[in-house]
């Protein structure tokens, strides 16, 4: 397993943007909430990854530990992020974003 | 002596401020002793200054006006034998119109308002002809406007009056305007505003600098607004609307010939400036001309020697334009005399018929009034020139001049007079002679003035028929003594004048006396003949009697030009420029920001996914410029 | 060499998952495809030796926040098509954007030359063991300070997800 | 350090009573605790020092910012018993999530490392995202929360990007070592990856503060959440955002600008026009309010721009004086809202006639928002304008002023209803409590422009 | 001291009068501080006269590290235009007994407010001490006129609110721009100010937005629209105090702040912008004639006579700018007495339309009388106030450019022409339905006329203590220009 020595950093940097862009993608072509916030967690993912590659490559923990805390608030942010969900499915029987527009101009 | 001379303006300002302040409460007997009597004391006290004058300028400063470093304007006073005359003049005449006021106005309600004008107007007149310097003569010169204005506008109820204050205002201060950029220029020229100051710096410029132009000739500007000269003269018939001693004081003895007085003490300064004597003898010409014309075919009383006025005035302006400064003097005072007399005299009618002004309405007074006729008589012989009345000196003095300085002028100077004779005649006719034009119940009350009124008349007769012998022609073996007494102010204008009228033999200028002589006589034969006995209203009309009936269309054209133009400009600035253009641009800035605000608030569209859009342009825009530009 | 195809394969089939996560029209779909992601991801981690990382991964993504997607997923009975999708310009202006991002990125990056490790072979900071060291000397206070985070998430969830109104 | 240890404990504690159901005990003790924890901020004045390896940095600007934090909270709980008082249940998970947002914030003006600057964002988010939201059966607190929600996670991917990058290049997330790094490669320029880092982290935290084009969820999110929250938004993450972005430029670009300056000058300029033109158009003063917190936003920028030792005094005045007038604004949104059951304008007609002192408190919040001399309002924007000249930015500074100028248009507009329209004849029910805060809020707005030392040379 | 009790004893005031709720009480308290503020002034004339060239300094820091300083002094300018405000507010109080007034007490708290950001305008040698002032007096102004004020009041007063605060924002930034080009250690003190050292195209951009914010207040051709609509909406107070004071804050910047600092760019510019206010004389005058509302001519003939006033401080010589100082406190006097007038036509015809008025002087006299001063002194006859003012400014332009001399000159021709018709119109004639049951002033209502004529004739006849007093105030002024 010697990754760090046949792969190039540039490889995971390119690979975790690409990621990133489809997630960014996904963002703004879908009109449910919930893809959308998997979009977001996959550019999470991607950011995670970036972290963790810096990290071995450079023989540094933190990014690692950083990837660490991500995660966790990472599962703080989907649980409040679902249970917005559900309450607004509760009221509009909807979790399209474009429903709920009432609030503008 | 200083207290004197101080009270000689203070009194009739006492007076003002007591009747001003006091209006209803004072009693008219009171008002009426206060208001000719400080007018009195004040003549009094000019006669004392008279005898005590020993010809040589007395100047005195009684406290620092405006005072501002390089500016400096004392309240000052300069007696010199021509503020003494002109005091006199004001004083004397003044208390007689005052006096004959008091009888003329008995049944006005106005009776205290009235003194306390005529009494602030002789406050300003003396301030103006007292005054050391130019700045204090403006204050007279203004104040005259003002008390003008206030006594034309007398019966304010009635607009047509008011509008003729008005007008005679706004004209005054369109001169006002010239003479006091004159000031600034001579300010700015001899860094100073006294009279001796400048004149003594004067003297020792050259003649016809172009500085020197520009300055009398707006000092002239005023003096046209102020003595109703063209173009600006339309304003004096009009301020005929004024009660009639009004008419006498101040548009005919005392403040119109302010001009004259302003241009004579500026001598030195127009010497120097030949091309604006030239103009003022041209202006002074055709107003002369002009206005003896209109005072043709005039039917009213008042209207006629007002227009007789101003082209009088014009005969003082051709002499001071030939730099016949004391024949202008002589002719002022005179002229003060003989018109206040004719005035008053036109009052007495007007009074006697209860306000009838039209000629063509009068006729065979002269039984009914016969103390008027007389005197009124006086004064027609007078302004008409016939010897020895004071106005044949007096005109005889500025033709000698006129002659000796251009025949042409001379001739037109003749014709002139020539007219003046046949409306004066005319007006006389007309007015006593003959039979009774007016309806018939009008004749039955028709009674003469009371003696409050004649006698004033009666004084000013005496003057206007003996006023000529103060200055009696050398030729004719007088001393010439008016002339004696000016010299002094006058000694340095007519020594530099360039224009020195030549001095003509005597046996000429005793022809040339009996040629103007006859012709005046020819004239109020002429005047006699269309007249007397035929209706005044039939006479043919062609199409230069009806023009000169209609004054030249003068105030018409003057509406025409300026009045209207003036009105629409404003209309059109208001509704153009104010609102379409500037507030447009004001308002409308705020408009285009609310439109805009509202146009751009869209953009808050509401929708996440425009939100979401709108954040990754922007972020890609920002990655993009910072990154790789 | 091995592990080259061990990378290639993982990224292309994260990337391919991701790809199908955003075109499958049933949200179940795309939880499922996502799930795959995260393996590849996992994979991935295990590839740079980060251990720790690769189970929490597993352990967090996998297991936890995809199970929580799938319960909302049948709770709110999502598991249909999506009624009228976005406009096609929509579509593909925001294809545009994601990819000139991509572009953006990867013209950042692509430049990047990490000084490489002299013994990279011998790197064990993905271990437990290191992590943890280090977690609770360096990082102690994020560490104790996150549970005020999740304590936060706990009762906002409580607070937004029962029936009591206000 | 020991003021987040309070707080913690504090939100803790709150959550213990609500499940003793001491409903009474409830604002008495957060206010009591928010003034001790603010004490105990107070008191790490001149402390200067590092904790847990470059976590904390407490650095008297870090006091200053979480002080005014805290205090701003403490403002907005003065208000509470108000707002919520027809409500039966306890509200102590409401509370509590407002004092661990709070913790939050305040790690947010202490952070040595992006660390806890991500953990302090994050706590902060997913406290307002609850927050916003908490008002359940409204629609528009629904929509509110899905927005911020959407649009915060989203920016949060890009945040986390950036600081990835960040570590990328400069092998380290703590801000001295980035410093570091900064100053090692600022003759030559800084690497691309690194910029690119700089400016996904800056754009995460200018999502916050809403500045201009990340500004679109702050009208909406402001409108629908619940009022008194709203305020707490419009005040202390807004402030603490602001906060935590100087600290991160003043550390870890200390001595080195230009890189980011003109990118935030255009943004603030862009965010002054749309804030204040939008504005200009709103017929509810909430929503105004919104876009007046926008503008305020880019006024702040200004200092950022134009970045000196002054920068962090001038931004301290500014928020205080910005945060003081809004949070008053909305204290008496509160009351006639509560009253009129809206927020458009036409509901504060007349209400100067019978409600001197409120009607007087929001005058004054207004005028001072405008930045009408001599209300704190004035002097704050003075401290930015004057930052901005003397490092040359004048352009900015007109686009400002020319902000200002619109910004009357929108300020005024409750001041003419409330004294200038006719009477509705409304009398708002005010509680002492209330009133003597809103008081202390007008007299604090007017004392602080009369004397502005108090606190001008504090850091 | 005696400077800082003159602005802090207006505030306390306006704070007092706040909670005062007793119409009689507020009245008369009002009255009282404005006499005893009007008494202080007096104290500080004396002062001033005694320990001349003595500025009555008064020092306090305020911001140190950013240069301002609370610097309040008392010179010659000074000194006329705090003398002009503290003789016309209470007059200007006064002038409110007898009517009924909705909220006695926060008006008149208002208007001390005005009178304190007044004070300190014309005190403060700080520049920016003097824009905060500046600012806190267009704040009770804008109050005044919007909550007293008439027809279509919100959207008028709201205009004339934002244009003259957009006005006042770009002063700031220049004044906040000269800060950075003062000498060492920066500073606002006016001292620095003057001193400050700029590029000839920075001078230009520091004219513009001074010229501007003062030409918005005065206000001059063409920033003038607000004006009119202004004068005739607010109530007779406010438009009082925004003819007779507030207009003079702007000119008096210009004396203060804009020529010691911008003027070569005056020099520069051959006067360029004297032809503004010029042109405003003519352009007013001319609207003016065809005004049919009382306060809207009233309105317009400031503008004619305040660009005048511009006109000659921007010629940038002494005797121009002292008749300036002389002109601004003789319109501030004048002003005020034509607005009590036509407060009292309306109070007695219920109309300011002139076209409905007429033949007012047959029942009333007095009124005509005082009326007839007072507009002699607006249209500028010799002995009375106007004209001291007048002569010295068209002597000045007169020295700088004849011609400009002469068009401004067009102003006492114009001045007349509307004033006499506007007088005509509504005195004289004969009386009509509205103005038949007119009745004649009573003395009560006579005392501030009374003070106000005296004070047209004083100055008119003996200017010689204002003089002196213009003449110190500008003399340095000229000094620095030289």
């Amino acid at each position: 397993m010697n990754t760090l020595t046949t792969i190039p950093i540039n490889h995971y940097l390119i690979f975790c943007s690409m990621l990133f862009s489809i997630g960014v993608i996904g963002v703004l072509i879908k009109r449910n909430a919930l893809v959308i916030l998997m979009s977001v967690e996959l550019m999470i993912n991607s950011v995670n990854l970036l972290l963790a590659a810096f990290s071995a490559y450079s023989n540094d923990p933190a990014g690692q530990i950083f990837v660490f805390f991500i995660m966790v608030v990472a599962a703080a942010e989907v649980a409040i992020g679902l249970a917005i969900f559900v309450l607004i499915y509760k009221t509009t029987h909807s979790i399209d974003i474009d429903v709920l527009n009432k609030l503008k101009w | 002596m200083t207290i004197l001379i101080a009270l000689v303006p203070l009194l009739p300002l006492l007076g003002f401020i007591i009747l001003g302040l006091g209006y209803r409460g004072i009693p008219k007997r009171v008002a009426a002793i206060l208001g000719p009597g400080t007018i009195l004391i004040s003549f009094i006290l000019s006669l004392i200054v008279l005898f005590n004058f020993r010809l040589s300028p007395f100047a005195f400063r009684f406290f620092d006006w405006i005072s501002l470093g390089p500016v400096s304007i004392p309240f000052e006073f300069l007696i010199d034998s021509l503020s003494i005359l002109m005091m006199l003049i004001i004083t004397g005449v003044g208390f007689v119109i005052h006096v004959y006021s008091i009888g003329y106005m008995s049944h006005d309600k106005g009776f205290n308002r009235f003194f306390a004008y005529m009494n602030l107007f002789i406050f300003f007149m003396l301030i103006l002809v007292m005054s050391a310097n130019y700045a204090v003569m403006f204050i007279g010169w203004e104040g005259v406007g003002l008390c003008s204005y206030l006594l034309i506008g007398f019966w304010f109820k009635n607009q047509q009056f008011n509008n003729a204050a008005k007008k005679a205002f706004i004209m005054n201060r369109i001169g006002d305007l010239g003479f006091l950029l004159g000031m600034f220029l001579i300010f700015t020229t001899f860094k100073s505003f006294g009279y001796q100051v400048v004149f003594e710096q004067a003297k020792t410029m050259s003649a016809g600098s172009g500085t020197m132009v520009a300055i009398t000739m707006l000092l002239f500007i005023g003096a046209v607004g102020k003595s109703a000269q063209i173009p600006l003269y339309t304003w004096l018939p009009d301020a005929m609307a004024g009660p009639t001693p009004v008419s006498a004081l101040i548009h005919a003895a005392t403040m119109v010939t302010a001009g004259v007085y302003m241009v004579a003490r500026s001598g030195v300064l127009y010497v120097l400036a030949p091309v604006t004597m030239e103009v003022m003898g041209i202006t002074a010409l055709a107003t002369m001309l002009m206005t003896a014309a209109i005072a043709i075919f005039q039917n009213d009383i008042k209207k006629v020697l007002a227009y007789s006025t101003i082209s009088q005035l014009g005969y003082m302006f051709l002499a001071l334009s030939v730099g016949a400064f004391t024949g202008a003097m002589f002719h002022l005072m005179t002229h003060a005399f003989f018109k206040a007399l004719l005035f008053l005299g036109a009052g007495s009618v007007i009074h006697a018929l209860e306000g009838e002004q039209d000629i063509r309405k009068m006729g065979g007074l002269k039984n009914a009034l016969p103390k008027t006729y007389w005197t009124f008589l006086v004064g027609t012989l007078a302004i008409a020139g016939l010897p020895p009345l004071s106005g044949f000196f007096s005109k005889d003095e500025i033709l000698g001049n006129v002659f000796g300085s251009s025949l042409p002028l001379w001739v037109v100077a003749v014709g002139v007079s020539m007219m003046t004779a046949f409306y004066m005649f005319r007006l006389l006719f007309l007015t006593f002679a003959g039979k009774n034009r007016g309806s018939d119940p009008q004749s039955l009350k028709i009674h003469e003035s009371p003696s409050v009124m004649t006698i004033p008349l009666i004084i000013l007769a005496v003057l206007a028929f003996f006023g000529g012998f103060l200055n009696i022609p050398e030729i004719m073996g007088g001393s010439g003594m008016l002339k004696e007494f000016l010299a002094p102010v006058f000694a340095d204008a007519v020594r530099l004048n360039q224009l020195q009228p030549h001095h003509v033999a005597a046996r000429l200028e005793w022809s040339n006396m009996v040629v103007v002589l006859l012709l005046v006589l020819l004239m109020a034969y002429v005047a006699y003949r269309k007249t007397v006995n035929r209706d005044p209203g039939t006479a043919s009309r062609n199409v230069l009697i009806r023009l000169i009936e209609n004054k030249f269309y003068v105030d018409e054209v003057y509406d025409y030009l300026f009045v209207r133009p003036a009105l629409r400009i404003s209309d059109a600035l208001q509704k153009f420029i104010e609102e379409r253009f500037i507030d447009r641009i004001v308002n409308g800035t705020g408009t285009l920001v609310v439109r805009f605000s509202n146009g751009i608030r869209y953009l808050q569209s509401g929708h996440v996914g425009m939100y979401l859009f709108f954040m990754i342009i922007g972020i890609l825009l920002i990655l993009f410029i910072n990154i790789f530009l | 060499m091995f592990t080259s195809y061990i990378f290639y394969f993982l990224s292309i089939l994260a990337l391919y998952s991701a790809v199908m996560m955003l075109l499958s029209k049933k949200p179940i779909h795309s939880v499922l495809y996502l799930t795959l992601t995260f393996f590849a991801i996992g994979g991935h981690y295990i590839l740079l030796n980060a251990q720790f990382l690769a189970i929490v991964h597993i352990i967090v993504y996998a297991g936890a926040i995809m199970v929580l997607f799938l319960f909302t997923v049948m709770l709110l009975n999502l598991n249909k098509d999506e009624q009228s999708p976005k406009p096609i310009w929509v579509k593909a202006s925001a294809i545009i954007a994601g990819v000139m991002l991509g572009m953006v990125l990867i013209g950042v990056l692509r430049g990047y030359d990490l000084h490489v490790m002299q013994q990279p072979e011998g790197s064990q900071i993905g271990l437990v063991k290191e992590l943890g060291i280090v977690l609770y000397r360096d990082y102690m206070l994020p560490f104790e300070v996150s549970s005020i985070l999740f304590l936060t998430a706990m009762v906002g969830a409580v607070l937004l997800g029962k029936k009591e109104q206000i | 350090m020991n003021s987040i240890i309070s707080l913690s404990v504090l939100g803790v504690l709150v959550l213990f009573l609500g499940i003793l159901k001491k409903k009474t005990w409830l604002l008495p003790l957060i206010l009591v605790g928010l003034l001790a924890s603010l004490v105990m901020s107070v008191l790490h004045w001149n402390m200067n020092r590092s904790l847990f390896h470059n976590m904390l940095i407490i650095d008297n600007s870090g006091v200053a910012f979480s002080s005014v934090l805290i205090f701003s909270t403490f403002l907005i709980f003065m208000f509470a018993a108000q707002y919520y008082r027809k409500v039966v249940r306890p509200l102590d998970d409401i509370y509590a999530i407002m004092i661990f947002a709070l913790v939050g914030a305040v790690l947010m003006s202490y952070f040595g490392n992006l660390i806890m600057l991500f953990i302090g964002i994050e706590t902060l988010s997913i406290a307002l995202y609850v927050l916003a939201g908490s008002h359940k059966e409204a629609i528009t607190s629904n929509e509110a929360t899905l927005k911020y929600f959407l649009l915060g996670s989203f920016l949060s991917g890009f945040l986390l990007f950036g600081i990835a990058l960040i570590y990328g290049s400069s092998g380290s997330f703590d801000l001295y070592a980035i410093h570091s790094y900064v100053a090692e490669h600022a003759g030559a320029g800084l690497p691309p990856m690194f910029k690119a880092g700089l400016f996904l982290l800056i754009i995460g935290l200018l999502f916050k503060i809403a500045i201009a084009p990340f500004h679109f969820w702050a009208p909406d999110v402001y409108e629908g959440t619940p009022t008194l929250l709203t305020a707490f938004m419009a005040t202390v993450v807004k402030t603490a955002s602001v906060f935590a972005m100087y600290r991160f430029f003043s550390i870890t670009f200390f001595g080195i600008h230009g890189v980011w300056e003109m990118t935030i000058a255009v943004l603030a300029a862009i965010t002054i026009v749309i804030g204040n033109l939008t504005g200009l158009y709103q017929p509810n003063l909430k929503r105004m309010l919104a876009y007046s917190s926008i503008s305020h936003s880019g006024y702040m920028m200004l200092a950022m721009v134009a970045f000196s030792g002054r920068t962090a005094n001038a931004l301290l005045f500014y928020s205080i004086s910005y945060s003081i007038a809004t949070i008053a604004a909305f204290a008496i949104l509160i009351l006639v809202r509560e009253a009129m059951g809206n927020d458009y304008f036409g509901s504060f007609n007349g209400i100067a006639k019978k409600n001197r002192i409120e009607a007087f408190t929001l005058a004054v919040a207004m005028l001072s928002l405008t930045g009408i001399p001599p209300l704190a309002g004035f002097i704050g924007k003075y401290f930015l304008f004057a930052a901005a000249i003397e490092q040359g930015w004048l352009w900015l500074v007109i686009v400002a002023i020319a902000g200002s100028a619109v910004s009357v248009g929108y300020y005024f507009k409750p001041i003419i209803a409330m004294y200038f329209r006719e009477d509705n004849g409304i009398v708002l029910q005010v509680g002492r409590p209330f009133r003597i805060s809103i008081l202390f809020l007008t007299i604090l707005t007017i004392l602080l422009g009369f004397l502005p030392f108090l606190l001008s040379g504090l850091i | 001291m005696l400077t800082f009790t003159l602005i802090f004893l207006p505030l306390l005031a306006a704070t007092g009068l706040f909670f005062v709720k007793e119409e009689k009480w507020a009245r008369n308290l009002a009255f009282a501080m404005a006499l005893v503020e009007f008494g202080i002034s007096i104290a500080a004339l004396v002062q001033y006269f005694l320990y001349c060239h003595c500025h009555l300094l008064f020092r306090l820091d305020w911001l140190a590290s950013y240069g301002i300083s609370l610097k309040f002094g008392i010179d010659g300018l000074s000194m006329l235009m705090v003398l002009l405000t503290t003789f016309l507010v209470p007059i200007i109080i006064y002038t409110t007994f007898g009517q009924k007034i909705n909220r006695p007490a926060s008006f008149y708290s208002l208007i001390f407010l005005m009178q304190a950001g007044l004070m300190g305008v014309f005190t403060a040698f700080d520049g920016m001490v003097f824009y905060i002032f500046w600012e806190l007096a267009l704040i009770p102004a804008y109050f005044i006129a919007a909550f007293w004020g008439g027809k279509d009041r919100i959207r008028i007063t709201f205009k004339f609110f934002a244009y003259t605060f957009s006005g006042s924002l770009l002063m700031l930034v220049a004044i906040i721009f000269l800060y950075f080009r003062t000498p060492l250690p920066h500073s606002f003190d006016h001292i620095w100010l003057y001193a400050s050292n700029l590029k000839p195209d920075e001078q230009i951009w520091v004219f513009l937005a001074f010229f501007i914010a003062f030409a918005i207040k005065v206000p001059i051709f063409p920033f003038h629209t607000w004006q009119p609509d202004t004068y005739v909406t607010a109530p007779y107070p406010g438009s009082m105090l925004l003819g007779g004071l507030m207009s003079k804050m702007g000119l008096f910047g210009m004396i203060r702040w804009m020529i010691p600092i911008t003027f070569s760019v005056l020099n520069t510019t051959n006067g360029l912008f004297i032809i503004l206010p010029v042109t405003g004389i003519v352009y007013a005058s001319l609207i003016a004639i065809r005004q049919d509302d009382l306060k809207r001519l009233i309105a317009y003939s400031s503008i004619a006579h305040l660009g005048l006033v511009a006109a000659g401080i921007m010629v940038l010589n002494a005797q121009a700018m002292q008749g300036a100082m002389i002109q601004m406190i003789s319109h501030g006097i004048n002003i005020v007495g034509l607005f009590i007038i036509i407060q009292y036509i309306e109070a007695r015809t219920k109309t300011t339309s002139i076209s409905e008025l007429g033949g007012i002087a047959i029942k009333a006299p007095r009124l005509a009388a005082f009326f007839m001063i007072i507009l002699l002194g607006s249209i500028a006859l010799p002995l009375t106030n106007g004209f001291v003012g007048e002569f010295l400014i068209l002597l000045g332009m007169f020295k700088y450019n004849m011609v400009f001399a002469a068009v401004a000159g067009l102003t006492i021709i114009f001045s007349a022409l509307y004033m006499l018709w506007m007088y005509q119109r509504v005195m004289l004639g004969n009386t009509n339905a509205v103005t038949e049951q007119v009745s004649d002033l009573s003395w009560k209502e006579m005392i501030p006329l009374i003070a106000i004529v005296i004070m047209v004739l004083w100055i008119g006849i003996f200017p010689g203590m204002f003089m002196k007093m213009a003449e110190n105030g500008v003399g340095q002024v000229i000094g620095i220009i030289r």
